[in-house]
């Protein structure tokens, strides 16, 4: 019942794949992985949530909090492959608006 | 009509790692109550937001969740309650709304989001005074495919699959 | 050292399409806990014979199971109770075994295996006379792959995998 | 939460799919597939459990019955493809020794 958390260097940036259920239990586990990779100056990170098949607003907290340690430290965080569910959260909440979530799941290859 | 069919209780101490639990046990009753897909996503959020609430703001030190499950025959009744100090119901009551894309990131809160989303996803929402706080919340039976209560933005999503 | 360290209770009605939604929670708890995979698949397996004793024993009309988890450092101990008529709990202690491979084949009984079943999964069972019936078991958590207890059976389907 | 059920014609008898968890709840789905098919006289039945995940003592129950209307119609029941953890709980109530369940998964293909 723990995420699964995995970095991979890109050509530029970093992308970080999780797995699993974002919760209050897990919630930590992410922002250790997350914090660290936006908090470098004029980072790329690409989060990949493929896997993941749950997230409520401890999780959604957690984005938040990098989106603005990304902004102060002139990084950009994208989150790509939301499944249809996870999509939802951050749309009823808003966040979409200001997170860059990539749009159609094609767009998770680059 | 709205007869009381059966009442399940659970208790578990209010610690994040039994959140998760609650999700399992409420995924079960809820299927085999007979919602939707995405109705049994939306409870299952619902739940963990109500639980996470009293984990983080209900005990100074250590307590207990309280849920209880009243199934009817067009709606499932879900009460999830502490006993931790008094709190500010109607501050609790106040509105909530999304995020606003013209706020300024730095602006943004990393937390309240979670009485929102629940008010968003549930049918019929109240919060009350009891021991501690305590959450009623109802969620109605889609039958015939017609949604009950006003969730719109539900219905559109079905839509799409 | 067994210092009592979580409590979860849940009490649902006493039917049988509950028994899976307990089995449910279980498996939640079980693997939590830390148990191995063949573990929770035993104390699932035990705590189902212990609810559907109830749901078939205790009560002329409805009623419900309440089930108790004790977590310990060691093992935890499950408690299943009813509010039924008074049993014979004597009767319920007497010697249980397999089925006999030299018994016709119309003399097997149809049930009458739920009670082996439990105390043969699980570490300890205690069969008390409380409001109704009360089924306390324990299952010691595996350390370093050595099964605590006396359930050698389990240790050697281990082997095999 | 229901047991998925499917016959099957075979050249010689005929072939009963279960699939899902077999307790309280189910059993008495599998009685009503599986008992119509014992009490026909001389009947070749084989019960394949490939998909069934969960078994207790109510669905042991049932194919003791199975087997006892079977032995009275001097018709034959057999187990194919029970997974391990299924496998193990007619083992340990020495169910085994009685009804007839194929040992390897090989044997499953007749
Ligand atoms: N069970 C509770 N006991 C005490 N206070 C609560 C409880 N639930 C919610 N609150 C209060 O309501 C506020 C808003 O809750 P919520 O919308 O879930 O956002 P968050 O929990 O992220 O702050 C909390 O910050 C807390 O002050
Ligand atoms: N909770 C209970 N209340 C009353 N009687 C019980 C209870 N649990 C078990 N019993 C009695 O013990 C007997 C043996 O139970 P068990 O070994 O599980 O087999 P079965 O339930 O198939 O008969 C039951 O037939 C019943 O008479």
């Amino acid at each position: 019942m723990n995420l699964d958390l995995q970095t991979k260097a890109l050509s530029v940036g970093t992308r970080l794949y999780v797995g699993g259920e974002i919760d209050a239990y897990t919630a930590p586990q992410l922002k250790e992985a997350l914090m660290p990779l936006v908090e470098k100056q004029e980072a790329y990170v690409i989060v990949d949530l493929e896997e993941v098949n749950y997230i409520d607003s401890t999780g959604l907290g957690i984005f938040v909090g990098a989106l603005k340690a990304a902004d102060q430290h002139n990084s950009t965080m994208r989150l790509v492959s939301l499944n249809d569910r996870v999509k939802r959260l951050f749309s009823i909440t808003g966040l979409d608006e200001v997170i860059d979530i990539a749009e159609k799941r094609e767009e998770t290859n680059q | 009509m709205t007869e009381l069919q059966d009442c399940i209780e659970m208790t578990v101490p209010a610690k994040p790692e039994y959140v998760g639990i609650v999700r399992l046990t409420v995924s079960g009753i809820a299927n085999r109550v007979g919602y939707t897909y995405d109705d049994i996503e939306d409870i299952k959020v619902a739940m963990a937001e109500a639980c996470t609430n009293v984990v983080e703001h209900a005990y100074q030190d250590e307590g207990s969740i309280s849920i209880r499950f009243s199934v009817y025959q067009e709606y499932v009744e879900f009460k999830i309650a502490d006993c931790g100090q008094e709190a500010n119901v109607n501050a609790l009551k106040k509105y909530r709304g999304p995020i606003q894309p013209d706020e300024s990131i730095q602006d943004l809160k990393e937390g309240g989001l979670g009485l929102f989303l629940i008010e968003t996803l549930m049918d019929d929402v109240e919060i009350k005074q009891e021991k501690g706080v305590a959450i009623l919340m109802k969620k109605y039976l889609q039958k015939d495919g017609v949604a009950h209560g006003s969730d719109g933005f539900k219905a559109t999503i079905n839509e799409n699959r």
